[in-house]
């Protein structure tokens, strides 16, 4: 069988569209993929990644557009003919074989010989974690092993394109942190080009070249983690990358692309424009960056704490009744008047309207 | 309260189960005991025992050639609906084309009508091309009630099957015939197993269409059977069971088999028992 | 970067692709065998051998003696269907869970391989007046003189259950087996009881599986031919309407009357069958599983 | 060029003639090479051999059947019509067959000549030990089973041969106007078969069924013919003591096998089985047909005695027959069943007003 | 029907076992639980938080011990008959009933009337922010809407124990904070018992009245979330715990409960001795305290680098070979030399072979 995906040299999304009946889940997608690029695909609950995945993967037609593999077209191919890897949001194991013939799976359909399946199939047990699990149905396995044999199928075949749908998503802290590197590491040892869709920006951080964002089958912005994290282009994404503190104002003052905005507080909030057309704005600021300071702009009384290890998250309420999500380093009292104030360089600020 | 009713319920059941089986085993004791008795009149007991009527039976009929005869068309029928059948029913479970409704009506045409309108017709075909006559003749023959059978009959089966695991297959690489091998068919046993026997069972009792396009050599074990039933003339009780028996022991050998090494419920249910 | 093409609707996106396809050697094989000597049964039912096109037909309908054969065997089927299908359900349920299933499936199953001919004279035998059952019964008083429970309806009744059930048994055992049980657990947590959980959950996913079950043991009893003739009262209360028409065939040698009869059979099967798969339709068919894994 | 001749038997007579025709194939080797039997059911085979001839392609060279599958055959012309165009072959038929056989032969109309025949009945056959007074009349027969509900019994005659034999006795015995005619003729017999079903149970759908159930004590008189009553007890099916009983000046009404040959099957198989019919109608192979009183006396034709059949089967008459049956057959007239036509007919009626309405009760 | 848990004071676990077949998923885990306590269960993959939550609820019959609600001895009712709500891992979603009826049916089942069905329904759904989907079918959504299902047809019912499986793996970082405030809210509302499995710490943290560790079947440690953040009582619960350096090394030097340790470093490490029976211990550091500083004590060549957000994470080899996990604030190339140091406070020494 030849398999479309071996040594291509780019994968490219062309206005790449699906409905559901009425429903637009992805609209007119366009991207285009390197390869050896780690590309995380990130966005709300229901924005359409997994769909996207599944388009790429052949499992799902196209309502319309196109996906090219260099010069060849792939949207028409079926999916044993693209040669993909994919790790499933919900796993889809055999669920008559054991782990060691669902992970030896991809390579039998290949051809691989017998005694090379043995191997990297160990290997790829190895990986995850789950050597001694070797004979068990995927029906006596915990959550986690389940996914974890999900993510060993998936790189058995060191396919030159892998598509990973929340593959970490139920193992623990500990886990996620070392699959993430085996997963980098076999992401550089194929030179393969990976498609991660994560709901933990953690991961998508880390782990990414370049990071997708979607919303309501849109994407809404493709950067660099550092971008991603540091400038998002809209308040949605923001929203979205952690700036959990979104407040309405006006426009004081700008300078340059400093700004001087006034949301209700004892003074203006210093911060950075980003994207802003008109008067009224909103605020973004990460919880983490707001954090009680003796003169701080912001008035507020405390409404909750809650203990994160390092740190105290709070919330609080603002004069116009803003919700405020703040850290602290000391616990507060629910009650208390607190003061509070982010960087000017960590506080940015967008067109409201522009939210989405 | 409410569990006392369950546990009722429960017996009532159990009971039923109970009472089914005694009495089916008590009425194949009849035929299996009458079989060997001389002589069986108004009383519990036959008078003495005998395979004299096994005996009779066997050289009457030729039975050791038409067992032969029945197993194998039973085999390639049940073998060849199957691996048309179970296709077929996949394309239907699964797809929705135009023209779906009108290809299931022509699936259960040939379960409705009764061969009477079409045996012949049918006999005539295979006779021109040549086919009536031999074995071939019996097995397609007997292909027609029994590949819509498995037809239809599977299509629950599939449904049931989550079209996600066969998306994973796809995706690693199975194409549609490795699909079938590594993924439906295993997942699918309970379901074929169900299929096959009843198409078994169909293909050993069809009568008509066995009888219409068998030749000489091709007869299977119902004809034979039949013969001693209704043909004309004078039989013993005796004889007629003792061939009833064979018959039975002949598809009862199957069913052992299959249900030895096949188990008839999901892979789901067996790795995922309910609470004790 | 060349513009890419338009997007036509492809055959795929009607639902016409390399799986559509495999419905093809089914179809191909059913068409080639069955649909020619089909079509000659049928006109020939349009030929009698007096009266115009439609002779045969408004014989049947005209003599009650004939058309009632579609009430007596409907009389018959539609009970025992039933009746096998909501023997099989709770016994299904049961079985599912047990140690040693495959033992008691095994004997569930078996009356399938004993044959008309076997079940005939089975019943004959053990519930003749002679029979086992009957002189148990007196044996222990419960009966004074032997009950006939062959040669009239119930026999034939009752021949049908016992063939019938390993049928029903079978496919529904398979097919509640195939009901993940997480979701039956659910349920449960959320305060179903065992009948509760039965009604809304398991018997709504089986029902695709039902219907079909229920098509083709129908199928099977509306065409008992025969036992009604061995275990029935052929002439009375089990002239169904196989026999009616194979009479027909095999007595008077009428085959044009034969298929007409036979084709009146299958319209009142397909009545039936229709509807009820058209009701299927209305039912969730799919996966019986509840999430991933 | 000796041939294989495939023998279909729809009427259980290779019982009976089985061993004359392999006695055939041994002392014609040149002309047979191996007979292939098939025993199949009567209803099909008209089916079956029409497929064939509509196709081209008979694989049947010879068929022992009785005379409902013969009549099904001649309507259906499945039949090679030997007379009279192989006529020298069969010379003097009339003066060859017993004249109740000869009744029977000539219902087939050249397409097929009678193998083995007998007066069948109607007769009774009762239990000694519970009926004293066995009925010899009809009226006898009515007042005893009115006496004794449920203890007579007679089969369904579209698929017993007793069954049908004693019905078709019956409108002899009555007085009908015309035996032959049950629509139109048979007034009388008719009422009294109604009255009749006033006191029988049921009517089982076979004679075996009905047998069994005399012999086990539920019914206490059946109908029943000569083989019916020498080979079930001979077969053990009902014990051996059980007697017949006769009606006064009743009519045999014969039954007959038949051997014939379907059209379509080539010509050297057809001299060899124009040759073997022949064969089968020398009273060396007659003999044969007294068996075990399966359809005795069995010979067709005229001057075939008991010593001259084989070993066994003098043996078995000698032990089941009943030295009664020489004279009732010598007393009383013989008749041919009725035709193919009629006969169906009366099963129809018989099946409307007297089978189904046991339902109604 | 008189539904077990109403009205309970508390839950308790009495050596509580469960094996399957030769693998004992469960140890004789005891455990008291009180009326409105919210118990977070913690544990590496496969180390039968599962079982746990299943065992609870009914679903698999122990193999040892018993459960207790007050004096009424549980483990031996039926599921229905205990009346626990359940999220169960993986959904299990009534694949036939629509949205709204899958969230209705356990109060279907508890014989409310419709109307309060359809606005309890709609309240449930608005938790979880599912308004809009309430008449897809589960097979229609994406697997974070599955998961949210799943949560709403568990508090519909509003139980009084509320077992919760992982519920929020599925969903984006946003969503995940604000579920989880609605979680605490109701779990407050209603006065419930919440048991709740998690591999996300912070959510163990910020969520749980007491934490409980498991591993192999095992309870490690039961503790509050600052006890478990930051004193964990052995090695192998404190890597659990994000104290990802694990360094051995011996004893230098005891005073009180500081204690220096020699781990082949420049210079010995000062930390805070938790549990030291011998010589031979094990050093814990969080990845977060273990910053490059000038004199730090560990030197160590960095070996990788990953982008987080707020900082950057690193790896680095100590000279006898140790793995180290670091933070940055600037990016560092890799090869480079960088010398590394944790305060005392936050590094813990534990005896080695004790880590299990
Ligand atoms: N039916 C079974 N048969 C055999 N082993 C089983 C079965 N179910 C679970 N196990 C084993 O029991 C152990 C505990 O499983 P459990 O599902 O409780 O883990 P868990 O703590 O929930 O893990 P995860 O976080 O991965 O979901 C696992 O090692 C698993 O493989
Ligand atoms: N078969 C379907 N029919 C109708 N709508 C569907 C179907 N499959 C998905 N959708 C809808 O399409 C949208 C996108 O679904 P998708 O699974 O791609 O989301 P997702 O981004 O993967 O979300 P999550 O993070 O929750 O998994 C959702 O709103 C979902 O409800
Ligand atoms: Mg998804
Ligand atoms: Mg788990």
């Amino acid at each position: 069988m030849a398999i479309a995906s071996a040594g291509f040299r780019e994968l490219r999304l062309d206005r790449m569209s699906r409905n559901f009946g009425a429903h637009n889940a992805l609209k007119e997608i366009s991207l285009t993929v390197q390869r050896g690029e780690f590309i995380a695909l990130l966005g709300p609950s229901g924005c359409g990644k997994s769909t996207a995945l599944n388009c790429l993967a052949g499992l799902l037609s196209l309502s319309d557009g196109s996906i090219w593999l260099d010069d060849r077209r792939i949207d028409t191919l079926k999916p044993e003919e693209r040669g993909f890897g994919m790790v499933f949001q919900n796993y889809a194991l055999f669920p008559h074989m054991d782990v060691r013939r669902n992970v030896g799976f991809g390579l039998q359909m290949h051809g691989v010989s017998k005694s090379e399946i043995a191997r990297r199939v160990d290997e790829a047990l190895g990986v995850v974690r789950l050597g001694s699990q070797a004979a068990k149905l995927p029906g006596q396995l915990s959550g986690g092993q389940q996914q974890r044999v999900a993510i060993a199928r998936a790189i058995a075949i060191e396919p030159p394109l892998v598509l990973m749908d929340e593959p970490l998503s139920n193992l623990d802290a500990k886990l996620r942190l070392e699959m993430r590197a085996e997963i980098r590491r076999i992401h550089r040892l194929l030179g393969s080009a990976t498609i991660y869709v994560t709901h933990d920006q953690d991961e998508a951080l880390s782990l990414a070249d370049r990071i997708v964002v979607l919303r309501d089958g849109e994407v809404r912005q493709i950067g660099t983690p550092q971008e991603l994290y540091r400038q998002p282009l809209h308040a949605d994404v923001a929203e979205f990358m952690g700036f959990r503190n979104a407040l309405r104002g006006n426009v004081v003052r700008r300078e340059g692309r400093g700004i001087e905005v006034d949301c209700g507080f004892t003074a203006p909030l210093r911060g950075q424009a980003v994207d802003v057309a008109g008067d009224r704005i909103i605020v973004s600021i990460r919880p983490a960056d707001l954090v009680p300071i003796p003169d701080g702009p912001i008035n507020a009384e405390v409404t909750g704490l809650e203990y994160r290890g390092e740190a105290y998250y709070g919330t609080a309420t603002g004069p116009a009744g803003q919700e405020l999500y703040f850290r602290t380093d000391e616990p507060l009292a629910v009650g208390e008047a607190v003061r509070l104030g982010a960087p000017a360089d960590r506080t940015l600020v967008y067109a409201a309207g522009n939210e989405g | 309260m409410e569990s006392a009713l369950e546990r009722l319920w429960r017996t009532l059941i159990w009971a039923f189960v109970v009472f089914f089986v005694v009495n089916v085993i008590a009425m194949i004791s009849t035929v299996v005991v009458n079989s060997f008795g001389t002589r069986w009149l108004n009383s519990w007991l036959p008078a003495a025992f005998t395979f004299r009527w096994y005996a009779a039976a066997w050289k009457e009929f030729q039975l050791g050639d038409v067992l032969l005869v029945t197993f194998q068309i039973a085999g390639a029928v049940v073998l060849i609906s199957a691996l048309i059948g179970v296709p077929a029913a996949y394309a239907l479970a699964r797809r929705n084309f135009p023209g779906k409704p009108l290809v299931m009506l022509l699936f259960l045409l040939p379960l409705l009508v009764p061969p009477i309108t079409f045996g012949v017709p049918l006999a005539t075909v295979l006779y021109k091309v040549g086919l009536a006559g031999t074995m071939w003749g019996v097995i397609i023959a007997n292909l027609v009630p029994t590949v819509p059978f498995t037809v239809i009959l599977m299509i629950p089966f599939i449904e049931q099957i989550d079209p996600r695991v066969e998306a994973a297959a796809r995706v690693f690489g199975a194409g549609t015939r490795r699909l079938f091998i590594h993924v439906l068919v295993p997942l699918l046993v309970p379901g074929i197993l169900a299929a096959t026997l009843l198409a078994m069972v169909r293909t050993v009792s069809m009568f008509e269409l066995t009888f219409l396009t068998a030749g000489p050599t091709s007869q299977t074990l119902v004809v034979s059977l039949y013969y001693s039933v209704f043909a004309a003339g004078v039989r013993a009780g005796q004889s007629i069971d003792a061939m009833a028996v064979i018959y039975m022991l002949s598809t009862l050998i199957w069913l052992i088999v299959a249900l030895r090494f096949v188990n008839p419920t999901q892979i789901v249910a067996r790795v995922k028992k309910a609470p004790a | 970067m060349t513009a890419p093409p338009a997007r036509r609707p492809t055959l795929a996106d009607r639902g016409i692709d390399g799986v559509t396809l495999l419905v093809l050697p089914a179809a191909l094989f059913v068409v080639l065998l069955f649909v020619y000597p089909f079509l000659y049964g049928l006109l020939l039912s349009f030929a009698p051998k007096e009266g115009g096109l439609l002779g045969n037909y408004t014989r049947f309908f005209s003599d009650p003696y004939m058309y009632g054969t579609i009430w007596l065997t409907l009389r018959l089927a539609l009970p025992v269907t039933l009746l096998n299908i909501a023997l099989s359900v709770p016994i299904a349920m049961q079985v599912r869970h047990m140690k040693h299933q495959r033992l008691l499936t095994t004997i569930l199953v078996l009356p399938i391989t004993l044959g008309t001919v076997l079940v005939a004279e089975g019943l004959l035998n053990y519930l003749g007046p002679q029979g086992w059952l009957n002189r148990t019964l007196i044996l222990f008083g419960l009966i004074e003189r032997p009950i006939r429970l062959v040669h009239n309806y119930w026999g034939v009744f009752i021949s049908l259950v016992i063939t019938g059930f390993p049928f029903t048994f079978l496919l529904t055992l398979s097919m509640i087996s195939g009901i993940d049980p997480a979701l039956e657990q659910a349920a449960a947590t959320l305060g179903a009881r065992a009948r509760q959980r039965f009604r809304h959950i398991v018997l709504p996913l089986i029902v695709p599986g039902l219907a079909v079950t229920f098509c083709l043991a129908f199928v099977d009893a509306f065409s008992v031919f025969p036992s009604a003739v061995m275990l029935g009262a052929p002439a009375g209360e089990t002239r169904v309407i196989s026999f009616a028409a194979a009479q027909a065939a095999f007595e008077q040698y009428d085959y044009s009357y034969a298929s007409a009869i036979a084709m009146i059979m299958a319209v009142v099967q397909f009545g039936f069958v229709g509807l009820v798969l058209t009701l299927r339709g209305l039912f969730y068919k799919g996966p019986a599983g509840g999430g991933k894994g | 060029e000796p041939v294989v001749i495939n023998v279909i038997d729809v009427a259980g007579d290779l019982e009976v003639s089985g061993p004359a025709l392999e006695k055939f194939q041994a002392e014609h080797p040149d002309l047979v090479s191996k007979f292939v039997f098939t025993q199949a059911t009567a209803p099909e085979l008209a089916g079956k051999l029409k497929a064939q001839q509509d196709a081209g392609r008979v694989d049947i060279d010879f068929v022992l059947t009785g005379n409902d599958a013969l009549a099904a055959g001649m309507e259906q012309g499945l039949w090679m019509e030997i007379l009279p165009k192989y006529a020298d072959k069969f010379p003097n038929l009339k003066e060859l067959y017993i004249p109740g056989a000869y009744l029977m032969q000539e219902m087939a109309r050249g397409q097929a000549f009678v193998i083995d025949w007998y007066p069948s009945g109607p007769l009774l056959e009762y239990a000694p030990d519970r009926v004293k007074d066995v009925p010899n009349t009809p009226e006898a027969l009515m007042a005893y089973c009115k006496a004794n509900p449920g203890k007579f019994m007679y089969a369904r005659p579209a698929n017993s041969g007793p069954g049908r034999t004693f019905v078709m006795g019956l409108p002899y015995l009555l007085g009908d106007k015309d035996p032959k005619d049950p629509i139109n003729g048979w007034d009388k017999t008719w009422a009294y078969l109604k009255e009749l079903d006033s006191c029988i149970e049921y009517y089982t759908a076979g004679t075996t069924a009905s047998m069994k159930e005399l012999a086990n004590g539920t019914r206490d008189i059946i109908a029943t013919t000569t083989g019916w009553d020498i080979n079930p007890r001979y077969l053990g099916i009902v014990p051996e003591e059980y007697k017949i009983g006769a009606f006064k000046n009743f009519t045999w009404v014969g039954d007959a096998n038949y051997m014939a040959v379907p059209k379509g099957v080539s010509e050297a198989k057809l001299k060899v089985v124009l040759e073997l019919m022949a064969y089968l109608l020398k009273p060396a192979q007659q003999a044969y047909m007294y068996d075990h009183g399966y359809m005795y006396p069995g010979p067709a034709i005229k001057g075939v005695t008991l010593d001259m059949a084989p070993k066994d089967s003098q043996e078995t008459i000698a032990k089941f027959g009943r030295p009664e049956y020489a004279s009732l057959i010598a007393d009383n007239p013989t008749e041919a069943p009725l035709d193919a036509k009629p006969l169906v007919a009366m099963f129809d009626k018989w099946d409307r007003e007297i089978g189904a309405a046991k339902m109604k009760k």
